[in-house]
């Protein structure tokens, strides 16, 4: 029981847990999934796929924060990347064929990978703190995908884009399988590989690291590169799903999103050792936390404060002051309130005196009796 | 003149050189002159007393909001929840104003609102070891809802001494200034004082510059972290105020997304995210720069909204690009 | 003061187990064990950093436990704490009285006065610095010499000096050893660490060893000679210490060939002035100087952790660019910096992690090291070098910081350098592991290794070396051969004689 | 109190040929918005005798504010804006009231104690609209006891709050009940979020009424996901009537729309120039809103430009 309080994804579980009961105590058939041509319905899939461009988003971000940075302008690149991608499929002769929008999914990776390259020129040539650095795209970044649309809502027909999305594999969506594979390949790539530890080194020491001659600077160029580039994936994933490119709406207030599911899991925004594991419960924490809202028929009006309820419950647990309460009492109730003293072996082959007197009572004494110590 | 002096004068003139420390407000201050300067060779009434004056009274309440960030940030923290706190302090005001409570009750009230809620954020910053970043985006949340709850639509402004207040202003020479700017001043005085004056300004810069070390060397942290959060909370309230005397209402979605303004203009007014440096008077530049950068759009006059993004993150881009230029060059 | 059966743990380690300790009035006390042995912590314990398990605190026969290091000095206790634990961003005159007994002038800091009394205090300590200027514009020692400034401003009964000569030279020990002397007949209590056997003889009045977290004994300093002291420490006898004599007495490598570095007119304008230094395979090249002398900045250019804006440098031979430590790193080049806490340790990973960074980093981040290697490397490191905790999974910012210095010796024996490149690695390490220090570094100086040494010890530059590079004002003033120079040749050049 | 002296010239506009208008758009947030920005861009022109100085708010009122006082500042003829929020306004209205400039205001309105702030506000009426769906529903499905679920747009915004309650008070005294109310923020992903919400929370929805097309339109694409068919098991009533909406509509996946016409700028174009003539103006300009069920969106849809 101890162990799994002082595991790391303990207090993200249970508040998943949590956020499902309450849904199911309001609604009991919030977790039944139906199955219906080759479909599976349900709560718990409507959930998964909307947050499946969270968790490329969150996968992103923790790979940033790692560095001890942050990036803000994820948004902005998801409305940059369905805004590009819908733009040329919708000015495209065929819009139904999968060329057209296997190449309009290309040409929206690239860019994003091309803004993601720019942030990261940004925070390692140039110095630029990254808050302030891709603060410049999530500002600018909107105004291109508004350019790129003409400030209107682009929309389009294509069954195969679509497909992206909302096309089924083994019942569950597409969005799902991708994002859930990628999360899965990062993860593996991160952590079977050494990119991990040395990302972690980059995030706690970066001149230690630059000594022990890790290419820091690299690292952190591609993690901005890597997260730029997921963000354009989620983007794909957030048009396909309504197969509208809202370039100003599209990912708004998903770095806030993605930041406190980053959190939520239990990596530190100051940088240094993450926890893929913990996004990905982070993501599901908030996926569900939305659709919460909704099923308890929560007012819109205290929508926000019930958020910040949750927000500071979940955090508040996680707090390491707090969790250690939760081990010091697991603790007491084992062993009983005294702490054991453990009594050093020493093998020395010289006595051990240890000064039998009591010390001097009166303090104006300078320096105490040879007597007293003994030899 | 000899040769001697005049080895000893050019041995003598890097000491005449600006301490390091200055570089990034200097470097601010340098770039927000061009930007002026280069605005004003575009338009005829750029460089007015008018315009110049309106940077001030525009942006009043966010001089207020960018000065409580920059204690916070000075430690090494962020506040989040600074443009919803402003939006709640103008909702309480509103409304008790419009219940029929005396001014003077009504802007204490909010201004305590606003305490109380950073006073929160320190507690579980501080006593709980909740990050910043998180505890202050609740934060946000909770003020905005607390709008909502207490009024969702906006509430415009009839007490009579509170607009008295809010309509004072006053020439000097050319230039007009009205209370809230007379106020947001005094506030960043007072903050510059607080933080090159006392103890606890000191030890916020301690702080920042590292927390075990400032723990170790015997400094109240705990005590500090919780009260600069206590500090953002009520220049946040304040700033409501402010923003409630230049506006005459009270309004729930006032504020959104302001608090990235605030950091901005603390980060482009010199002082570093990871904490320890940084000047208040900085942050006050940095908020007049992103005031220019808005008239210029503004006087531009034929942008479209989507350009207008453009045009504002491209600038935002030059500048930090150029005040980090000038910082490198000298170091 | 007095502490009993203090306890402390850091689940599942226990750090202290029910310590004793006394300390009175005007007496010098010096705390002794290995890294490791709970001397930190013991001093943290007492001045509330850490909450102790178990066990009493008496200040003046009363019972105290202090809420953190505030109010320890409140009640007339200052510690200097082993890492420098001051605020870098702030300036010398602040570091020293804020929080102390900071001038005021109607309740605001009154910062003329505050200069002007730091300056008297840092003149005490016979330091001649600005005080209006930034700490982080000093180097580490004078940073801790700041360090020790502020300890004894104000009213202080109680001393406590964790290792506070380890980045200083002779000189600056004196002069703080004066101070101390001067306190003591003051009646001031004063707890000092070193693990300098000498300077503990040569200044302490009575000593305290622990050894594993436990109480070993108390002695008076004159009672207990080196000799029997070693022991207790270690737990161990002292022949360890005898091999590291002259550990170099077989023949010295030729000096002949191709040098294995050569460094031509090296230098970086502001930093230090152009030199030239040839390094041998199998040689050890001491740095001497005094602080500030520029041996830092030497060693920095020489592996690419600064960069050089004039002159080559040839590895084997062939002229490199060295422009980053990566290069350095790949010309067989490794450096470890004096700052272990800045530019050394990281802190957040295992000590597993911290000893394989570099040769991880080396290799690239696509071709993991396989796990058993890793394994084999972090034991046999953890082994030879005697780290303690001996788990590889503990977080290495918990660890001790001679045990830290140890990791970080190991990281680059790991990657096999050709030249290494050491700057103070001998900081702060028991005599154990600094006799272990300095035998592996003979060694390596024996395979083949060529090794670039700096020790604020000039005892020990001259024993290990076979050349001495002397520096002065940022300047190589002098490359002498060890064999047969004695310290008072070198102490003469390094205060601007003549080279004999 | 007074400036210590008189500034310059005033701006003589009588001099020049064009009349220099200052526009403060509120931002860029929605498809409604383009269009309603490009027809006033459109129609603001030199061609038409204009000069337009343009500049979004960003949604912010700060900065809506300061582009006026800049415009004053500038010394333009006329002052136009879409205010971000009704109240607030005072200080600068009384501004430009002392400059001499006269305010055209579109699309919403304001709440101000200044004396003939403005010479017109043209503009919809948010109340009406929301009445507008309310009476067709309640006219189409009264008797039915039919169960309605309501997307809002941005909570505490006009149109959000001014729609709610002219739909509340449209359907009442009908079997209509409205038994759930989220926000979906006026967005396509919101209204697809907070319908599938809704879906998850009750099984027995009869009808959608959301605040604009876009809502509407995420709300389709929950429901097919849910394997409903909007139109049909689902009824939706929206307002806007964009070009996507439309479409819809006469796909039979929308049952009604209102429309909320953002072609202001002919109007505005007309009141800008009687007020420099110094002609009396309309001080309430309530622009022609229709409303569509499938057959009107079919004969309409060729010729909707946005
Ligand atoms: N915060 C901590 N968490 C876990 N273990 C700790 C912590 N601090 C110290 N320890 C452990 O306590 C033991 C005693 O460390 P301490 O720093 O007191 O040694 P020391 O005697 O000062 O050694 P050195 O001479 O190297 O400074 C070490 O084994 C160390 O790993
Ligand atoms: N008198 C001085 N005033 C200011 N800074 C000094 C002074 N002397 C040295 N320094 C600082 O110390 C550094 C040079 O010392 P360096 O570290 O190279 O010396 P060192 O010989 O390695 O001594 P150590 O490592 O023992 O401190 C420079 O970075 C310089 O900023
Ligand atoms: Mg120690
Ligand atoms: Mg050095």
């Amino acid at each position: 029981m101890r162990q799994a309080v002082r595991h790391h994804l303990f207090w993200p579980v249970v508040a998943l847990v949590a956020l499902v009961v309450a849904n199911t105590v309001a609604r009991p058939s919030f977790l039944a999934v139906s199955f219906a041509d080759g479909h599976l319905f349900g709560a718990p899939v409507d959930i998964l796929r909307a947050a499946a461009p969270l968790l490329l988003i969150a996968l992103g971000m923790t790979l940033v924060i790692a560095t001890r940075g942050i990036d803000l302008s994820v948004g902005a690149v998801v409305a940059v990347s369905g805004a590009v991608a819908l733009e040329y499929i919708s000015t495209s002769a065929n819009p139904e064929s999968p060329g057209t929008v296997f190449a309009a999914v290309a040409i929206a990776l690239v860019l994003s990978l091309v803004l993601g390259l720019w942030n990261g020129f940004l925070v390692t040539v140039l110095g630029i703190q990254p808050i302030i650095a891709t603060l410049i795209l999530m500002t600018a970044g909107r105004g291109v995908a508004m350019l790129i649309t003409g400030g209107f809502i682009t929309t389009v027909n294509s069954a195969p884009y679509k497909g992206l999305n909302s096309g089924y594999l083994l019942g569950l969506p597409a969005a799902v399988w991708i994002s859930v594979a990628i999360f899965a390949l990062v993860a593996v790539a991160v952590r079977r590989t050494a990119l991990g530890m040395l990302l972690e080194a980059t995030g706690i020491n970066p001149a230690a690291s630059r000594l022990a001659g890790v290419r820091s600077r690299t690292i952190t160029w591609t993690v901005y590169t890597a997260c730029g580039l997921l963000a354009g994936l989620a983007g794909i994933l957030v048009s396909a799903d309504t197969m509208a490119a809202d370039a100003n709406n599209a990912g708004i207030f998903v770095e806030l999103d993605a930041i406190l599911a980053v959190v939520i899991g239990g990596t530190a925004l100051s940088g240094g050792k993450f926890n893929l594991s913990g996004t990905f419960v982070g993501v599901l924490v908030i996926a569900t936390l939305d659709r919460t809202v909704t099923v308890l028929g929560i007012s819109p009006h205290v929508t926000p404060l019930f958020m910040a309820l949750v927000v500071v419950v979940v955090t508040l647990l996680q707090s390491p002051r707090v969790r250690e309460r939760f081990a010091v009492a697991a603790l007491r109730r084992r062993t009983g309130t005294a702490t054991p003293v453990v009594v050093p072996d020493d093998g020395a082959a010289a006595p051990v005196p240890v000064p039998a007197d009591a010390a001097p009572s009166s303090s104006d004494e300078n320096l105490p009796d040879e007597k007293e110590v003994v030899r | 003149m000899t040769a001697t002096t005049a080895g000893t004068v050019a041995r003598r003139a890097p000491s005449f050189r600006l301490d390091r420390r200055y570089l990034p407000v200097a470097g601010t201050f340098v770039v927000l002159a061009l930007m002026l300067v280069i605005g004003g060779t575009r338009h005829e009434n750029f460089l007015t007393p008018t315009v110049f004056s309106n940077l001030f009274i525009n942006n009043a309440h966010l001089i207020a909001l960018a000065v409580g960030m920059t204690f916070v940030i000075l430690t090494g923290g962020i506040d989040l929840s600074v443009g919803s706190v402003l939006a709640l302090s103008t909702v309480i005001i509103a409304s008790l104003l419009q219940a029929g409570l005396p001014t003077g009750v009504v802007l204490v009230v909010a201004v305590l609102a606003g305490a109380l809620i950073g006073l929160a954020h320190g507690v579980m910053i501080q006593g709980f070891g909740v990050q910043p970043f998180v505890a202050t985006l609740a934060g946000m949340f909770f003020a905005r809802g607390l709008c909502f709850v207490i009024a969702p639509e906006s509430i415009s402004i009839g007490d009579a001494s509170f607009k008295a207040i809010a309509g004072w202003d006053s020439w000097i020479g050319y230039f007009r200034v009205t209370m809230a700017v007379v106020i947001a001043l005094v506030v960043a005085g007072i903050a510059f004082v607080v933080l090159h004056y006392t103890r606890f300004g000191r030890t916020v810069y301690a702080v920042g510059g590292g927390e075990q070390s400032a723990l170790l060397m015997g400094l109240p942290v705990a005590r500090t972290k919780v009260l600069v959060y206590v500090v953002s909370g009520t220049c946040a309230a304040l700033g409501g105020v402010l923003f409630a005397m230049f506006s005459s209402s009270g309004y729930a979605l006032s504020g959104v997304a302001m608090e990235l303004d605030a950091i901005a203009a603390v980060v482009i007014g010199g002082t570093l995210l990871t904490g320890g440096t940084g000047f208040v008077l900085g942050s006050v530049l940095g908020v007049l720069t992103l005031g220019a950068i808005q008239t210029i759009i503004q006087f531009e006059g034929n942008l479209s909204s989507w350009w207008t993004k453009i045009v504002i993150g491209v600038l935002l881009l030059v500048f930090v690009v150029l005040q980090r230029v000038l910082t490198l060059r000298k170091t | 003061m007095e502490l009993t059966g203090i306890t402390v743990e850091f689940p599942p380690v226990t750090a202290l187990a029910g310590v004793d300790f006394r300390l009175f009035p005007g007496e010098i006390h010096a705390l002794m064990g290995e890294n490791g042995a709970g001397k930190s912590t013991l001093i943290k314990a007492l001045t509330g950093v850490y909450q102790t398990a178990a066990g009493t605190i008496t200040v003046d026969g009363a019972e105290q436990s202090f809420t953190g290091p505030g109010d320890a000095r409140a009640h007339g206790i200052s510690t200097v704490f082993q890492e420098v634990n001051l605020c870098g961003n702030l300036t010398v005159a602040e570091n020293i009285m804020l929080g102390a007994a900071e001038p005021r002038f109607l309740g605001a800091l009154h910062w003329r006065r505050m200069r002007k009394l730091a300056a008297a205090h840092l003149e005490r300590m016979g330091l001649d610095i600005d005080p209006g200027s930034s700490l982080d514009s000093h180097s580490l020692a004078v940073q801790q010499l700041v360090a020790i400034c502020r300890a004894t401003v104000g009213d202080c009964k109680v001393l406590i000096l964790d290792e506070p000569t380890s980045s200083l030279d002779a000189d600056e020990v004196a002069s703080l050893f004066a101070v101390m002397r001067k306190l003591r007949d003051d009646g001031v209590a004063i707890l000092f660490v070193s693990h300098f056997l000498d300077q503990v003889y040569e200044v302490s009045d009575r000593m305290t060893v622990l050894r594993n977290g436990g109480l070993v004994g108390e002695w008076f300093t004159r009672d207990l000679p080196a000799g029997e002291l070693v022991p207790h420490m270690i737990g161990r006898s002292a022949e360890l210490l005898e091999t590291v004599e002259r550990v170099h007495d077989a023949a010295a490598p030729s000096a002949s060939g191709t040098p294995r570095l050569q460094a031509l007119g090296l230098g970086r304008k502001g930093s230090i002035q152009p030199y030239d230094l040839d390094v041998y395979p199998g040689e050890v090249v001491g740095l001497a100087g005094l602080l500030g002398s520029g041996r830092s900045e030497l060693a920095r250019l020489l592996t690419g952790a600064d960069r050089a804006d004039s002159g080559t440098t040839s590895v084997e031979g062939k002229q490199v660019r060295l422009t980053t430590p990566r290069a350095g790193l790949a010309n067989g080049i490794a450096f470890t910096s004096e700052d272990r806490k800045g530019e050394g340790v990281v802190g957040g990973l295992t000590v597993r992690e911290n000893i394989v960074l570099a040769l991880q980093a080396e290799r690239g981040w696509v071709r993991p090291l396989p796990r058993k290697q890793v394994d084999e490397i972090v034991d046999k490191y953890i082994e030879q070098l005697g780290i303690r905790p001996a788990n590889p999974d503990a977080l290495m910012r918990n660890l001790s910081g001679g045990n830290q210095q140890k990791v970080l010796l190991a990281r680059w024996l790991a990657t096999a350098p050709r030249l290494l490149v050491l700057d103070e690695p001998t900081r702060g390490i028991d005599v154990g592991a600094k006799a272990e220090i300095q035998k592996v570094v003979a060694d390596l100086g024996r395979d083949g290794m060529s090794v670039v040494f700096i020790s604020s010890e000039l005892e020990e530059v001259l024993r290990l070396s076979h050349r001495i590079a002397v520096l002065r004002d940022r300047k190589v003033v002098a490359t002498l051969d060890a064999e047969g120079t004695t310290s008072d040749q070198v102490v003469a050049l390094i205060a601007g004689g003549e080279p004999s | 109190s007074e400036p210590p002296a008189a500034e310059g010239g005033e701006a003589a506009g009588g001099g020049d040929e064009l009349i220099s208008v200052g526009f403060s758009q509120v931002g860029a947030e929605s498809g409604w918005r383009a269009a309603n920005t490009k027809s006033i861009q459109d129609t603001i022109t030199e061609e038409n005798g204009f000069e337009l100085s343009f500049s979004d708010a960003q949604q912010k009122q700060e900065n809506q504010i300061s582009a006026l006082r800049n415009y004053i500042a500038q010394g333009v003829d006329v002052l136009a804006f879409s205010p971000v929020v009704e109240t607030g306004w005072d200080a600068v209205l009384e501004e430009a009231k002392a400059a001499n400039i006269p305010v055209v205001l579109t699309d919403r309105a304001v709440e101000t104690e200044v004396e003939d702030a403005y010479v017109s506000f043209i503009g919809s009426d948010f109340v009406k609209e929301g009445e507008m769906a309310g009476e067709w529903a309640a006219e189409e499905y009264d008797g039915e006891g039919y169960k309605v679920v309501e997307l809002q747009g941005t909570t505490g915004s006009a149109p959000a709050i001014d729609r709610k309650e002219g739909f509340a008070s449209a359907i009442e005294g009908t079997d209509l009940e409205i038994i759930d109310s989220q926000t979906g923020d006026f967005t396509r992903d919101g209204g697809k979020k907070v319908m599938e919400g809704f879906l998850t929370a009750h099984d027995d929805i009869d009808v959608v009424f959301a605040h604009n097309d876009d809502m509407g339109l995420g709300a389709i694409e929950a429901i097919e996901a849910a394997g409903k068919t909007p139109g049909e098991d689902i009824k939706i009533i929206t307002i806007d009537a964009v070009k996507d909406g439309m479409q819809a509509l006469a796909d039979g996946k929308i049952n009604y729309i209102v429309e909320c016409n953002p072609l202001l700028g002919p109007d505005l174009a007309e009141v800008i120039k009687a007020t420099v003539a110094g002609e009396p103006v309309e001080e309430r300009i309530v622009v022609k809103d229709e409303a569509f069920d499938q057959e009107a969106a079919v004969a309409a849809l060729p010729d909707r430009q946005y």
